[in-house]
């Protein structure tokens, strides 16, 4: 089982380096096999969470062993936290993999398309498996500068645009975190995460380390559009393809942006009180602006990408309330609590933030326009669209039955139990704002009455249907992780390897 | 601007064979001298950039190298992709293991499976920025 | 000392050109001196006074100190890192051009809010 | 030695700040140059043979792919009114200078705390390596090949090879995307 682990990049690498050489020779049939690897790779991951849950497997890249135990080599390390990051980050490139192939069609250049589709799922499954620094940072190189190209794939105004903007912020972004790992290498002159944690751990917690730390905030918290570092990501994820904007607010700001920072901040560096602070304010902040911000939005698209802003913003917050209480020694099961519900609540967001960028992709697909005023009524003619869009806007407001309420919840308990009760106020206010902003596109988009000419608009393809009918049955089917029962297979394992539950 | 007067023309033809033997020079002894793919390949991809700026685009028949060019470096990157992955299928079940014999360090055909590597990693860098190249002057040259 | 501080000194400068420049091709230019300084910070910091390019050569006699090889194999990607990105900003800058007809960044702002 | 590279890091930061300010586009790209060649020589200082003849070739052909975006353009650079022209007589424009003095002051604050950060940290040359100590003493053994930084890009850490060369293959494939000449089909 452990020499499966470079499958995770060998088969969405391969596939990118095939299609230019084969593309030619079978025209239709190339863009299915990106979504057909990354299928396999689905299953995978599947079976490394339920099969080894709780354990971390420890892959050497090239066999090189640990000398004197200080590691040489790269260690690929699969915990509980990665292997639910690869199953989410595999599923939505699943599912955004088939989403496209009708999709595109309006635009040449498809062999292109799909080759950088794929090298973006690879940098996405390469950062989350790398136990090492600097592998991390080559792999997060590879996601975003194939997400860049993918951006500004139209080249149409806007998306030139928002590309160039998001590519200028990501580079900032990039160095200021090559700019940590080098002072990382300084300090403690090695790159291997495990080996870095036992030098942090010993030493005590010096100027140094906090300064990288603010490096390392502001570099993921670019890269994960957190409040102070927000402006590109509403340009970026409204003028991308929809598969692609799905892709980014669904698992790239997560896969590069969130999950490095708790990977670091819990696993390698010491939990420190003020850096936890920084973090919980961060949180909040982006959780309040970003919906307020979302309010005044009429572009269906640049609606939802502020709402991602906001959504993060419940994540970071409650990872941040879980620091805080760790950094001050008080009851560790609040803080278990809490970061079970900012994890769940990232598991969550992925799947409906996905549908409703591929609602608004195929609203988009099928009247040409994605703006609120002039649609209208469109339950009649798209009623596949209209009602998953309903599913997703009802689940990312919170409403019971729906997977959004469940992990909303227990953000809010953990937040209630650890006595933040201002933020606890505060997450309640922002979710009910949610629901009036997703109630508005419900009643522009889907139930007002049809516009004249709005009669011969027919229903997006089967293959995009399909994808959102899945995510749809996600949504509802994912509530189930807050049971005991199921939670301690599926979400259990990946707050055990940021707070390992056995002390 | 008209072009190249023919002195550069005829200088540029001479100057990039010997820059691209130099590439070549860099890639094969990557492993003895510093240097190594990405060094060779570079400068192989500079030396027909040499050409191409010398003699003017029209002087190729420049739609189709680009195609051939971003095709060598798909079929440069495969290969190396596939000889690390040997490692993986075929004997150590590791994944980019040494597993050509190392040979006495020093000479030419030493250090196991590198210098293969360095070759495709050349051959992959050198084909990449002649499209990039070739992108940026038909893309100015078509409108 | 000074010269960690000067190789920051040309970081904060590539940062203030990134941040301030309204043409786009300065904003690239700005992009790259940023990242050649941290390419230069990364070497200072496995460099070691006396010692020898980590080349082996083995006539030599035993004791004979190498610089520290692995920042170099970390800056040699970081270095075509740099050239990608560089490449792709040139290649939206072209389009930008072709589409706004300037390189103000100011005038390119069609996207609101 | 260290005189030698502190001159250059001083040549370095002129010549980006000459080029930031430059008035026309040639002139910026070819002070880009000074900062990229410079840099040669400050690796061929730090002994790093292998950087500098990637760094130089590189910076060879950055400058070229510039320049043949320069070429489309007008050349001249029509944004920076340092001088702001009232009734006919000049004064330095305002706007400009509050832009100087916040990012100077912004400067000294970064580098006291860059100075306070890594005050403590192992001074210029003297090093002591940790990861690459294995590298150093049984390079050559482990892998068989003289150069030990390709040994290490090779084989060590083969697998951060793999992700950079996909990276120059992804920027291709993403410049291709973008440079492409029709981007929709009109039939929709």
């Amino acid at each position: 089982m452990d020499s499966l682990i470079p499958l995770f990049v060998i088969i969405p690498l391969g596939i990118a380096f095939l299609i230019p050489l084969i593309w030619k020779l079978i025209p239709s049939v190339f863009k299915y096999l990106p979504a057909t690897g990354i299928l396999f790779l689905l299953v995978l991951a599947f079976y490394i969470l339920i099969a080894n849950g709780n354990e971390t497997l420890i892959y050497k890249v090239g066999g090189w062993e640990p000398v004197k135990n200080v590691p040489i080599g790269i260690h690929l390390v699969v915990d509980g936290l990665a292997a639910s990051m690869l199953i989410i980050i595999n599923l939505i490139g699943f599912l955004a993999g088939i989403y496209a192939i009708p999709y595109m069609k309006k635009f040449t250049g498809e062999n292109y398309f799909f080759v950088l589709f794929s090298l973006m799922v690879a940098g996405m499954n390469g950062v989350v498996i790398t136990g090492d620094l600097f592998n991390m940072f080559v792999f997060l190189e590879i996601s975003v500068i194939s997400s860049y190209a993918l951006v500004a794939f139209g080249s149409s105004k806007d998306e030139l645009e928002a590309s160039f903007k998001y590519q200028v912020l990501g580079g900032i972004a990039s160095l200021l975190i090559l700019f940590a790992l080098a002072i990382t290498y300084w300090y403690t002159s090695t790159l291997n995460m495990s080996d870095i944690s036992h030098l942090l751990k010993q030493a005590p917690v010096n100027k140094v380390t906090i300064f990288i730390q603010l490096f390392l905030i502001a570099g993921f918290g670019l890269k994960a559009a957190l409040i102070p570092f927000h402006a590109w990501l509403p340009d970026a994820h409204s003028s991308a393809p929809s598969p692609i904007s799905a892709m980014l607010s669904g698992v790239l700001i997560k896969a590069i942006g969130i999950y490095a920072l708790l990977r670091l901040f819990f696993n390698m560096f010491r939990v420190t009180y003020e850096i936890s602070i920084i973090i919980t304010l961060i949180g909040v902040l982006s959780m309040v602006i970003g919906v307020i911000l979302a309010i005044g939005q009429w572009d269906m698209k640049r609606l939802f990408a502020y709402h991602s802003i906001s959504q993060m913003g419940y994540v970071i917050m409650a990872a941040g309330i879980a620091m805080i209480i760790l950094a001050k020694g008080g009851n560790r099961n609040i803080a278990i609590l809490s970061l079970t519900g900012g994890l769940f609540h990232m598991f969550n967001h992925s799947v409906f933030k996905g549908l409703l960028f591929l609602n608004a992709g195929s609203v988009e697909y099928a009247t040409g326009t994605r703006n609120l005023k002039d649609l209208g009524g469109l339950s009649e003619v798209l009623p596949v669209t209209s009602a998953t869009s309903l599913g997703a806007s009802l689940s990312i407001s919170g409403i019971p039955p729906f997977n959004g309420f469940f992990s909303k919840l227990i953000i809010i308990i953990a937040a209630i139990e650890g006595r933040f009760y201002f933020l606890a106020l505060l997450a309640v206010i922002v979710s009910i704002i949610t629901l009036a902003s997703f109630m508005k596109v419900q009643r522009y988009a889907f139930l007002d009455k049809l516009k004249k000419g709005g009669s011969n608009i027919k229903e997006v393809p089967f293959l995009m249907c399909f994808s959102m009918i899945i995510l749809v049955i996600l949504c509802l089917v994912m509530s189930l992780m807050a049971i005991p029962g199921i939670r301690e297979t599926f979400l259990m394992p990946a707050v055990n390897s940021l707070i390992s539950l056995k002390m | 601007m008209k072009g190249m007067t023919s002195i550069v023309k005829k200088v540029s033809a001479l100057i990039s064979g010997l820059v691209f033997l130099y590439g070549c020079y860099i890639i094969f002894h990557g492993h003895l001298t510093p240097g190594g793919g990405f060094a060779g390949g570079t400068i192989i991809a500079g030396s027909f950039i040499l050409l191409i700026i010398a003699n003017g685009i029209q002087y190729f028949r420049l739609k189709k190298e680009k195609e051939e060019s971003s095709l060598a470096e798909g079929a440069g990157i495969l290969f190396f992709l596939l000889f690390a992955a040997g490692g993986l299928l075929l004997t150590a079940h590791v994944f980019f293991r040494n597993f050509l014999p190392y040979g006495t360090p020093g000479n030419l055909l030493s250090a196991g499976v590198i210098p293969l590597y360095n070759i495709f990693v050349g051959i992959e860098v050198a084909a990449g920025l002649l499209s990039i190249f070739l992108a940026f002057v038909i893309y100015k040259k078509e409108d | 000392m000074l010269n960690y501080i000067l190789c920051f000194v040309l970081f904060l400068v590539g940062l203030y050109g990134v941040l301030t420049r309204k043409n786009i091709i300065k904003i690239i230019i700005g992009l790259c001196i940023m990242e050649y300084s941290l390419n230069l910070f990364f070497i200072m910091i496995g460099y070691i006074k006396g010692g020898v390019a980590p080349i082996v050569d083995l006539s030599s006699s035993q004791n004979v100190k190498y610089v520290d090889p692995l920042p170099q194999a970390i800056v040699l990607t970081a270095i075509v890192i740099g050239l990608a990105t560089t490449a792709l900003l040139l290649a939206i800058a072209i389009k930008l051009y072709k589409k706004y007809k300037t390189f103000d960044i100011d005038k390119i702002n069609n996207l609101k809010g | 030695m260290e005189v030698l590279l502190t001159m250059i890091l001083i040549i370095m930061i002129a010549g980006s700040v000459f080029s930031l300010h430059a008035k026309d586009l040639l002139s910026a790209i070819v002070s880009y140059g000074i900062v990229g060649f410079s840099l040669v020589i400050a690796f061929l200082i730090l002994k790093a043979p292998d950087l500098a003849i990637v760094q130089i070739v590189v910076e060879t052909i950055s400058l070229i792919i510039m320049i043949s975006v320069l070429i489309i353009s007008t050349g001249e650079d029509l944004s920076e009114k340092d001088m702001v022209k009232i009734k006919g007589k000049s004064y330095i424009n305002v706007r400009n200078l509050y832009y100087i003095l916040f990012s100077v002051v912004a400067a000294f604050l970064l580098v006291y705390f860059f100075i306070l950060a890594t005050g403590n940290l192992n001074p210029f040359g003297s090093h002591e390596t940790r990861m690459a100590t294995e590298y150093i003493n049984n390079g050559v053994k482990d892998i068989g090949a003289i150069n030990l930084v390709t040994g290490i890009v090779f084989d060590y850490r083969g697998y951060d090879t793999l992700g950079e060369a996909t990276i120059l293959f992804t920027a291709v494939m993403g410049v291709l995307a973008i440079l492409r000449l029709k981007t929709h089909k009109q039939d929709l």
